[in-house]
């Protein structure tokens, strides 16, 4: 991709998407998530999304926003179930948007395999369970595997710590998560990040999305992020919670 | 085993004691992932000293405790986004890493809750097959089949009284004959091809278990019946 | 193109023009893989100033000109295996990631060198099909069907005279239909599914060059024969 | 994996090498190259040995002598045929060496797929070549690709520059090329380090790979390594530079 842009707002940074158009948005649940961005998603107007991101909102965050104002078409996603995630539910429920589940793995996997030029591969994952139905398999070396192809994206959002001149990008420690593969999967790649530094000034060893993966950067020095409840396992979510209820 | 005192063995297990029986069995050194929900409470009973390192999927090895209240960081979360916090010897890595590094069996020991296991070690802990839920499955069948060795930890029944060790899942798969292990609050099974084994019990008797269950159970390796 | 005087297309191009031409087409900003050999010669004729940024597909983006006698390090190599420095705004990156940077299309102009291009853009540039040779291919293939945009670099003829530029591809394939542009010291082509097009010659003529090849060969785009 | 373990030699951290084992070598050239494992290695004695590395040696170092000695039953790699490269090119003409030749980009991404438990993957690189023949392919999203699959090795063999104490890894500039995916592709992975430092003192941020795919550390402060040309363009090798050599 050719020299990374650098924008004065969100808006700018993100530029044009189309009606239809697949956006991958990262972060796992709040961290790492590009909020700004989906904001200015959510001014820009554009409708009809295919939305890759592993969850599918929580409470009142931007992308449960788009999906409540009808702006998603079709949910790509892992884990889109949480206990704030209403938006998602009541569109899923009326039969709004539809949903395509992955395997978080494959989720990962198969957006890693758009970037690096990969049409498809075999993984051991979800062999024989319901997500595998329908799926090409095969056994490799004794393991029973299902085909799984590459996820391309038109535009990706991603939220880094920092950026360089040219590009290059740093992530804050779990909030990392989907944003390197996101990157390097779209057309067009977009990151908010805390701090623009000159070039020069990020380790070259230590660089986690070079430059070459982004086309925009704008600095959003007041990132707004959903709270963290501060109590581990209160916002623990979902099907093996819901499971371990009954224990003892 | 040895973090259990004998009472313990003469009546059910505690979620605490259960914990402790889980942590029992892993090795020092070891890399293991927790499952979000009652599998964490395993990383209360690993001793300090154990260099035992925990992996969280969404991006981390050297996950540490829950931070101190005001210690919060909202980019430091783990698989149930919950915050956690950093130890020394940590390292952060993107998603397709982190699930290849589950997938490619570099994990030692997964420790995962359930629904149902089979005997012969399909487990199904992602859906509860009601035609009204939203489906999601998050990391479930990448860590159930990733690990090198896969364990359950969950009650034997359900609050209903239903057995959770069962000759066949009823429910959604999440992996087929992916668990070794099977720790609950009566007894630990093994579990795969050659069937359920009791592996101990606790507060129960071998012939209990196999009323409750109406399964056919084999000894311990290396006991008779 | 407007690094090369008027006289220079009145002759055959010298190396260095030739060098000059291929990076005249080259974007400012652009992200440049240069093949070892020939192409290499391309980044004298950069400008500083242009932002371009040159891959190097053992691992590394922001690759700097040869050390200065003293200030080697073995560390840092090209393809080649030579020495080469780090520029402002590098970044390294392990051989799985820095062929997906190539292989999924990231890498906006890749310069190879050739043994043969055919007109319909097949190139063949790592096998002289010499039975007795120990083969060797490298990153050849993976540069040659990667590359947003893959342009080869080369003599329009063998020493022998023979022509490099072929209806179709003797030697065995690097790759298939990835060459759009062939940059020789006679002419510039376009090639691709509509065969092969002049885009410029130097010190030869259109009529002349369909002589030398044995082809027939179209106009320039927006030119009549 | 479990806790990374501390060797005083290279001869001990090597371990146990059993004849016909697959050894995965780092390096690219020189640089990165593990010479010291390599000559334990040659000391250890194991033989038939099937050893995937980009190169096939160079001049009298230790992976040329391992091939001259007759260890090497088979190399998989990409670029065997170097200007210095004599002791290969003569087993390979002798017939004594197998060649498995890989476009190294698959190379690559087949010792990736190892370590990340993909039985298999579609690649466009090679198709319609004779390194494609014989080889499963497909059209996928109007590419034609083919199948490969996953290099797994019994022993991998890599060269970092640091290491702390849980084993995570840093390498140095382009030296880090093979050695990420090597150490995860091996049932046991052995790295040769400059320094060895404490636990902590790496950035968590930087680590490049995790103490987890690491069994074995030796330290190395005297690390000897063929020279590097000083003059670029001398040690240009190979058929292109072969190609061009009729040009003007």
């Amino acid at each position: 991709m050719s020299a990374t842009v650098f924008a004065s707002s969100a808006l700018d940074a993100l530029g044009d998407v189309a009606d239809g158009a697949t956006v991958m948005i990262g972060g796992f649940g709040p961290a790492g998530q590009p909020a700004e961005l989906v904001v200015a998603l959510l001014e820009q107007g554009a409708s009809g999304l295919v939305v890759v991101s592993n969850n599918a909102g929580n409470g009142e965050d931007p992308l449960a926003r788009l999906i409540q104002h009808g702006r998603v078409a079709k949910m790509v996603c892992s884990f889109p179930r949480q206990v704030d995630s209403w938006h998602f539910d009541a569109a899923y429920r009326s039969g709004a948007v539809e949903l395509e589940l992955v395997p978080q793995g494959s989720l990962a996997e198969r957006i890693r395999a758009a970037g690096a030029g990969i049409g498809a591969f075999f993984t051991p994952t979800g062999f024989g369970t319901p997500l595998a139905e329908g799926k090409e398999h095969r056994r490799i070396e004794g393991v029973d595997q299902v085909l799984e192809y590459a996820i391309h994206a038109d535009v990706a959002l991603v939220r880094a710590d920092r950026a360089d001149g040219v590009g290059n990008l740093v992530y804050r420690k779990t909030a990392r998560n989907f944003g390197p593969i996101m990157a390097a999967a779209a057309r067009r790649s977009v990151a908010q990040v805390r701090d623009v530094v000159p070039v020069g000034a990020l380790d070259p060893e230590a660089v986690v999305t070079p430059g070459i993966y982004v086309d925009a950067v704008v600095e959003l020095t007041e990132v707004t992020s959903t709270e963290v409840t501060s109590t581990a396992g209160t916002s623990t979510v979902g099907a093996v919670a819901a499971g371990t209820e009954g224990l003892v | 085993m040895s973090a259990l005192d004998t009472a313990a063995r003469r009546s059910p297990l505690t979620r605490a004691q259960l914990a402790a029986r889980v942590a029992a069995d892993i090795d020092p050194g070891s890399y293991v992932n927790l499952g979000i929900g009652l599998p964490t409470l395993v990383a209360d009973h690993l001793a300090t000293a154990s260099g035992i390192m925990l992996h969280t999927e969404n991006g981390m090895l050297g996950m540490g405790p829950s931070p101190e209240p005001g210690a919060v960081d909202p980019d430091l979360v783990n698989a149930g986004k919950a915050p956690v916090t950093e130890l020394p010897g940590a390292s952060y890595f993107h998603q397709a890493d982190s699930f290849a590094m589950m997938r490619g069996g570099h994990i030692d020991v997964c420790v995962l809750g359930a629904f149902q296991v089979s005997v012969s070690g399909d487990l199904a802990n992602w859906s509860t097959g009601a035609p009204d839920a939203v489906p999601a499955v998050g990391g479930a069948m990448d860590l159930a089949t990733g690990a090198r060795r896969t364990v359950v930890m969950m009650s034997l029944l359900t609050k209903d009284g239903a057995p959770k060790l069962v000759e066949r899942c009823t429910l959604p798969l999440t992996g087929v004959g992916c668990v070794s292990r099977v720790y609950t609050d009566l007894a630990v099974f093994d579990v795969g091809p050659d069937g359920a084994h009791v592996v101990e019990t606790f507060g129960t008797t071998h012939r209990e278990l196999e009323a409750l269950l109406d399964l056919t159970l084999g000894p311990a390796p290396g006991r008779t019946r």
